[in-house]
């Protein structure tokens, strides 16, 4: 051999220093590291242009505006809009969601049509086709069930009904607009009913989670932000009663815990309070109502109804008598399923007050015109109950419909009774869904048509609930096209129905709403600005009125508002009403049974949208552990019932059962137990499914006499240890 | 094995093992310093050969022209294909290597409106915020390559590894010039 | 079969079991190896959220692991010290135990660093850009340093393995090596001293953590004094262990009890001087930080898990008891109290390292905050078991090839 | 342990904790504006990386008595921050103008010594690698690079923002180092929906967190660590403010 070891080695020692001397091992060890921070499968951040784009916020029942940050013509993130006065700059956590949840794995990316248990992917023409034919074929025996409590798309989806000749038979899905809207009307009232919580001095919020899921939550908390500095003494008082601390409770200088479902007895009692103290009125029925509540509900017996002491009560009587500006708005914890009488109880104790009508007040508020012929008005929505009518569907009182159409809806999931109103709903001849995302609705549906999401259509919010003026703002796509195949299910509705000869009027939902602009814009109102603050002109300030383009105008994020109130005459205190609704109050609870409150967080979404994939993180582990919904309730309570912390127990309703764990707070009052709402999802994405259980399973409707209005704000549910 | 005692083979081996550990020595630095770095980068070229000096001096035509500065400052771009085509809207059908070249811009990105996949030379990593706001003051070659005179663009050498562009300028350069304007040198400064 | 093998590599005048039976032995370890090295595939290719560290418990078992065999690896620094610098020469008999075994902990702990780190890649950062401020910095370096005495101390060793050994150029070497070993001795004195103290330090230096924080001397905290007395008080019992395990497992005489016991000595006064300032220190900590902070002494325990017996167990049991056993001339010379004594200074060493890398996180500073706990998983019990592994192979290879025990050959004729 | 400077610039965030609800549009924004990939796991919180995360207070007694809080709790941004005296490859640092600690993703190890190091549980590490959802990386922020696996993060006081306002400040031909209120705030302020946020320069007088950071009712976490926070907490409510730092039980009686 003629190369030994020693010169192996020799080469080797010389190569190993060589390469010393080289950058070969230095550079590679530091490309290594930078590779390390640019790894291929961890996704780049943009680099174009920043630009920020303004719209509305559908997906927020809010109905906030958004300054949404756009990077090379993609949106990106969602801010509140300062200059929209009903986000003031805030923004919910749907509002926050609507960049991301275009690309939300749980999205419906084609038209599916259902063979047997399965979806198969159609073209778009023939599922127009396809509802153009069922729609020609059901004749009178359809229904529909939107999801969106106030834009445009109602009257597009109502007049369609109306051209098939059942009207009757469009359903909002239950809110809070639709029971007080009804109670306004049983009251004599007209229009709209809004709280001018900017103006008001003193706030007692009767279960009404004000900042969460009650009215115009974000111009609440914005208002109430605005009277407090931080420095000085708060400008206003907020007072919150209900059975939990909710969110609201939280930021309340006092939290009067009260039995859920019992907002009426407080405000009857407080009332008869008021009365004794000298308040009067000059409705009709002010003596029978003096009458009914100085017998019924004296401090003593509200106390026996809803767990408040008297001194308590007589305490808020004279904070609402000491007051400039009170302002009483009662609600549902959870912002559904309040009983009417509720709110009739609240609107008279603020008839009571003189609130009617003034700076910080109680405020009705202007319907905009309708412009598709044959549609509902807001009024004549509120008066449809979609419950009652799945229910009587559920005891064969009634006929299901032979076409069921659901619109940015999901009942399916999102009623009380879940399972009872499920299996009604599946009873329907045939099932079309307009749905964003793989909901529970569209699941069982047999027809699903993707919808645009609101960064992708044209749409409108048209005076959200609780807001004190009417406010008119536009939705508008952000993105080039839909990131999958989709389309605005109104020009759809339009399309379709054309095509079964029930046109409507227009051939796109985009010049529909040109129209609806038009027509608006002749009301008289302003654009919300810096100058023209909507809180401001109710408390007197003049704001020139608006013109120019309105549909420019309104196109760039602003709103269009009228803060003009309705005039009323006739208004009642509702005695008769209340007198009859109230008959039952008092009943005794079941032996075993437990009152169940529920706390709706806009963090864990909403039925029809799924829990946002970026929200799931500020779902805190006192609301799910792991997949597990957390139940709550104070040491007095687990005791009665013998519970411990992270114990298993089952709650059971009368239309079903879920299982919770037990977590431990005296945040709850004694003898309710508190569990989240918005989870238990069976459909969507790996971000809302099998995530705790869906507590409308155990809530228990039931039809408040007199007013009609199904209520389950005060369900009461039985409890085991599993 | 046996014989590796002898004073001979010592002595020989010796000598090889210098010979060798030179022939070890100069053969790693051939290849640390010539093969190395072959093997590292990659070489692109540019998508269109884009004349920057046609464009300079036959067309006079300023940088910021075409690389405007984004409202913010932040990001000084390149031009859209749209910009692109407002001059080279249709083909040339010219037989020179220019039409030619012009014509595959237009054909390839300006009629189907596609965006030109540009290489960088001084692209930076995500990590790395970078405000052409603040460095307004700076003659752009004084960071850039000179390409205004080029008639070719450069070879684009890219770490096959960190994926960086060989051209970047990197966090020392970044460094130094500011340390030496006594501008601040702080971690946040520059980084995101 | 292969039974004699490998006789020929044998050091001079031993005897060793069959390779068959090393095999054996050795695939039995291995098994542990490659489960370990499973789980440290397992780590680095998708990352630290599979072992059981979470927010509030960024150390854990690794962390607790690494100071727990750097300190009883203080063997081989001490050792090296008394015997070449101080020239307590009887100790050569069992110096190249300490230098294994102080080569496997510190080499096993960088094994293990590599896996408790997010970004291996950039390991090196540590020397590139070093933050002077750091206590850990100072680990690093210092770790590292010593890594490569200690490897510079172990390659004698090899290189007097009978076949390398005969080579002159390489027997040469060993001699040589042999001769400036004081100097590394000294340097690995240097080296360890101060990095046993910086993970002292490390601890001592966090002000937001009341459990572990500690005022001190100059830049050091006491914390940096109280590990360099703990491992020198631990590392030569834990030699002294090892090799009598070595003695049980080969079934030979390594190395006579005298030296055993006066490694004990060793360990044995040094452990009353740690107790002494240990116990000064709890007290001082006790009474005058917890409170500067409105803290208190029981706010520092939690239930079982984190309960005060912890540190009964860690200063008493296997404090001041071994110390006082090892101190007292009738009970160290008595081997099974002897063995009794060193365990339990080992034990209490390994608890005091705990206690700092766990209950040190699992303390709630915020007072609106609770304690949590935490508890290994799989994957970081098997990379920790694939360092023991590691070290059993190298002590079996080393026990079997090279001359480690000068007095082996004469204790067991 | 080494000093830290003092700058001309402080940025301070007070929170009000009588307004805030505990909503969580704060840690939401956070999470969006700073691309922390949602994670299905959310609910464990020992896992999720919340920059901003909102800890539960209560004043102890049951049910009437109860009374409850929540605290929003960013990085402390500490004038003497125990995390970057630890760091051993100086990836985080005090350094710059207006005192916000950095952490710089790229020199990061990932050895989670300042993790043990912060008493407020303020930094996070990331136990795998950031991903999103098929598709819905295209909605990822230019504002902060995203991070690999085995890296720590932490609240940035949205630093991105006031490197735009400063650009902004450029453009118009304004001095970007003395900027108005609310030309630079965070996103978690910016989405607060009962403004229980301020956001400002604690050391200029124009701005609002100056005064607010005075307020008797003003205090800071763990004050005694000698931590130096640069985030105040307001609440008219006693218990509250003294939740804010450990008490020893006899002073609590007195």
């Amino acid at each position: 051999m003629g190369v030994d070891r020693r010169a192996v080695i020799g080469l080797i020692a010389g190569g190993a220093v060589g390469t010393m001397f080289t950058p070969a091992i230095w550079k590679t060890t530091g490309s290594i590291a930078l590779w390390s921070q640019n790894w291929g499968w961890i996704p780049r951040i943009p680099k174009g242009e920043r630009k920020y784009a303004y719209t509305t916020s559908k997906l927020c029942p809010s109905g906030s505006g958004l300054k949404v940050l756009t990077v090379d013509g993609l949106p990106l993130t969602a801010a509140g809009n300062p200059a929209h006065p009903l986000s003031q700059g805030g923004v919910s956590a749907l509002g926050l969601s609507e960049c991301y949840l275009l690309y939300s794995p749980a999205r419906v990316k084609k038209p599916l049509l259902k063979t047997g248990a399965q979806f198969k992917e159609i073209s778009w023409d023939e599922a127009l086709g396809l509802l153009a034919d069922k729609l020609k074929a059901a004749g009178g025996k359809a229904a529909a069930i939107s999801g969106d409590q106030n834009g445009t798309a109602n009257e597009v989806i109502s007049a369609l009904l109306a051209k098939l000749g059942c009207a009757d038979k469009f359903f909002l899905m239950p809110s809070e607009g639709q029971a007080a809207g009804r109670a306004w009307q049983l009251m004599g009232g007209h229009g709209l009913i809004g709280y001018d919580l900017a103006n008001a001095d003193t706030v007692l919020a009767l279960g009404a989670d004000l900042f969460e899921s009650s009215g115009a939550t974000m111009l609440n908390a914005r208002s109430y932000s605005a009277q407090r500095s931080s420095l000085d003494k708060p400008a206003a008082k907020l007072v919150y009663v209900g059975s939990q601390r909710t969110t609201t409770a939280y930021a309340s200088s006092k939290w009067v815990p009260c039995l859920p479902g019992r907002e009426a007895a407080v405000a009857l009692g407080l009332a008869a309070l008021l009365i004794k103290g000298g308040a009067s009125s000059d409705a009709p029925d002010f003596a029978d109502f003096k009458a009914f509540v100085s017998a019924g509900y004296t401090p003593d017996k509200v106390e026996a109804l809803t767990g408040i002491k008297a001194e308590v009560l007589e305490k808020l009587a004279k904070k609402l008598t000491e007051a400039k500006k009170p302002l009483v708005v009662a609600g549902s914890e959870f912002g559904q399923g309040a009983p009417g009488a509720a709110y009739m109880a609240a609107l008279a104790v603020n008839i009571l007050l003189k609130r009617i009508n003034v700076p910080g007040g109680v405020y009705a508020t202007p319907e905009f015109p309708k412009v598709v012929d044959g549609a509902l008005s807001r009024t004549q929505m509120a008066s449809a109950d979609l419950v009652k009518y799945l229910s009587s569907v559920a005891a064969g009182k009634t006929p299901a419909p032979e076409l069921l159409i659901t619109y940015d809806a999901n009942p399916a999931f999102g009623l009380p009774q879940a399972p009872a109103m499920a299996k009604a709903l599946a009873g329907a001849g045939f099932k079309a869904a307009f749905a964003s995302f793989m909901d529970e609705t569209a699941a069982q549906a047999d027809l699903v048509l993707p919808a645009s999401l609101p960064m992708e259509r044209y749409d409108d919010v048209v005076s959200p609930y609780g807001a004190p003026f009417a406010v008119y703002s536009l939705v508008k796509p952000l993105l080039k096209k839909p990131v999958h195949d989709t389309k605005a299910a109104c020009d759809v509705i339009l399309a379709a129905a054309a095509k079964a000869g029930l046109a409507l009027g227009a051939d796109s939902f985009e010049k529909l709403l040109k129209t609806k602009v038009a027509a608006v814009a002749k009301s008289g109102g302003f654009i919300a600005g810096k100058d023209a603050s909507p809180s401001a002109a109710l408390a007197g300030k003049d704001v020139a009125a608006f013109s120019g383009d309105p549909w420019k105008a309104l196109m760039e994020g602003a709103a269009y508002v009228v803060a003009s109130p309705v005039k009323q005459d006739g208004l009642t205190l509702g005695t008769k009403t209340l007198a009859a609704a109230l008959k039952a109050d008092g009943a005794k609870a079941e032996d075993g049974a437990l009152a169940l409150t529920c706390a709706y967080k806009t963090r864990s979404g909403s039925p029809a949208v799924g829990i946002p994939a970026q929200d799931l993180t500020a779902v805190r582990d006192t609301e799910l552990a792991g997949t597990k919904t957390v139940a709550t309730l104070n040491a007095a309570t687990a005791k009665m019932f013998k519970l411990e912390a992270g114990e298993s127990i089952k709650l059971t309703g009368p239309a079903g059962e879920i299982s919770a764990l037990v977590a431990l707070s005296e945040t709850v009052m004694t003898g309710v137990v508190a569990v989240p709402m918005g989870f238990g999802h069976t459909a969507f994405d790996d971000f809302s499914k099998n995530k705790g259980q869906n507590v409308l399973a155990v809530m228990t409707a039931t039809e408040e006499p007199a007013t009609g209005v199904n209520s389950w704000s005060g369900s009461k549910v039985k409890i085991a240890k599993i | 094995m046996e014989d590796r005692h002898s004073a001979k083979q010592t002595c020989g081996g010796g000598v090889l093992f210098a010979i060798m550990f030179i022939v070890g020595l100069a053969g790693a630095l051939v290849a640390g310093w010539w093969g190395f770095p072959q093997l590292l980068y990659s070489q692109n070229s540019q998508p269109i050969r884009f004349s920057h000096k046609v464009h300079a001096e036959a067309g006079g035509m300023e940088c910021k022209q075409c690389h405007t500065y984004a409202a913010s400052g932040q990001y000084v771009g390149l031009p859209s294909t749209e910009a692109c085509g407002e001059c080279h809207a249709d083909e040339t059908g010219g037989k020179s290597d220019s039409d030619k070249e012009i014509d595959k811009l237009v054909k390839t990105y300006v009629q189907p409106n596609k965006p030109i996949p540009w290489l960088t030379y001084q692209f930076q990593p995500d990590n790395v915020f970078f405000s052409h706001s603040a460095h307004t003051g700076f003659e752009c070659v004084s960071c850039h390559p000179d390409v205004a005179k080029m008639d070719n663009p450069p070879v684009y050498y890219q770490d096959r590894l960190s994926t960086y562009s060989k051209q970047t300028m990197r966090m020392p350069g970044c460094e130094r010039c500011h340390a030496e304007l006594g501008v601040n040198n702080a971690c946040y400064v520059c980084h995101k | 079969m292969f039974a004699d093998l490998d006789n020929e590599l044998f050091p001079a005048g031993v005897t060793r079991c069959s390779l068959s039976k090393f095999l054996l032995w050795l695939a039995f370890i291995g098994l542990f190896f490659l489960w370990g090295l499973y789980a440290a595939y397992v780590i680095l290719s998708n990352g630290l959220g599979m072992s059981n560290l979470d927010n509030y418990f960024g150390f854990g078992l690794w962390i607790t692991f690494d100071l727990a065999v750097i300190a009883l690896g203080a063997g081989a620094f001490f050792t090296g010290l008394i015997r070449y610098i101080i020239r307590i020469d009887e100790l050569v008999k069992i110096i190249n135990l300490t230098v294994i075994i102080g080569f496997i902990c510190y080499s096993g702990a960088m094994l293990v660093l590599t896996l408790d780190i997010g970004q291996p890649l950039r390991a090196w950062f540590g020397y590139w850009h070093p933050n002077v401020h750091s206590m850990l910095t100072e680990v690093i370096f210092c770790i590292t340093c010593y890594c490569i005495v200690l490897i510079i101390e172990y390659i004698p060793l090899i290189l007097e393995q009978k076949q390398i050994n005969s080579v002159p150029f390489l027997h040469h070497l060993a001699h040589n090596m042999h001769v400036i070993m004081p100097l590394f001795a000294g340097l690995g004195a240097f080296l360890s001293t101060f990095h046993q103290g910086s993970l002292g330090g490390m601890y001592g230096v966090m002000f937001g953590r009341p459990y572990a924080f500690r005022e001190g001397f100059f830049i050091w905290p006491w914390t940096f004094f109280l590990f360099i007395l703990s491992a020198v008080a631990s590392g030569p019992a834990f030699t002294v262990l090892v090799c009598t395990f070595m003695e049980k497992l080969s079934g030979r005489k390594l190395v006579s009890f005298k030296i055993k016991s006066l490694m004990c000595k060793i360990a044995g006064s040094m452990l009353c001087i740690y107790m002494v300032f240990k116990i000064l220190d709890t007290w001082a900590w006790a009474n005058g930080f917890l409170p500067s902070v409105g803290m208190t002494f029981d706010q520092m325990f939690f239930e079982v898990i984190y309960g005060k017996w912890l540190m009964f167990v860690e200063l008493i049991l296997c404090g001041v008891v071994p110390a006082i056993m090892l101190i007292t001339p009738a009970i160290r010379n008595t081997p099974a109290l002897l063995y009794i004594a060193a365990g339990l200074d080992c034990i209490g060493i390994i608890v005091n390292r705990y206690v700092f890398t766990v209950q040190t996180l699992a303390m709630p500073v915020l007072p609106f905050d609770k304690w949590f706990t935490y508890a290994p998983n799989w994957t970081e019990i098997a990379s920790s078991g694939m360092i023991v592994a590691y070290g059993f192979i190298v002590l079996s290879l080393s026990y079997r090839y090279l001359p480690v025990f000068p007095e082996e050959v004469k204790l067991n004729k | 342990m080494s000093e830290f400077k003092e700058f001309a610039t402080k940025w301070g965030l007070v929170v009000d904790l009588d307004k805030c609800t505990g909503c969580g549009a704060c840690m939401i924004s956070c999470q969006v504006e700073n691309n922390i990939a949602p994670v299905v796991e959310a609910s464990n919180k020992l896992r999720s990386l919340n920059w901003m995360w909102i800890f539960e207070m209560t004043n102890g007694k049951a049910f009437p008595e109860n009374d409850a809080a929540f605290l929003p709790r960013p990085c402390m941004q500490c004038g003497k921050p125990p995390c970057v005296s630890v760091c051993p490859v100086v990836a985080t640092d005090k350094n710059e103008e207006g005192g916000i600690v950095s952490q710089i993703y790229p020199r990061c190890i990932g050895c989670r010594y300042c993790v043990g190091a912060c008493p407020y549980h303020a930094r996070y590490f990331n136990w795998f690698d950031p991903i999103w959802p098929e598709g819905m990386e295209k909605a990822i922020t230019p504002h902060a690079s995203t991070r690999p696996r085995g890296v720590v993060e932490k609240c940035t006081l949205c630093h991105h923002r006031w490197n735009y306002a400063k650009e902004k400040a450029r453009q118009e031909g304004k001095d970007p180092s003395a900027l108005p209120e609310n030309a630079y705030v965070p996103a978690c302020v910016e989405a607060c929906p009962t403004g229980a946020m301020y956001f400002g320069d604690l050391k200029n007088p124009k701005h609002k967190v100056h005064e607010l950071a005075k307020s008797p009712n003003a205090f800071r976490l763990l004050e005694k660590l000698g931590t130096n926070p640069q985030v105040y907490y307001v609440s008219a409510r006693e218990w509250v403010r003294k939740q804010g730092d450990n008490q020893l039980p006899a002073k609590e009686k007195a």
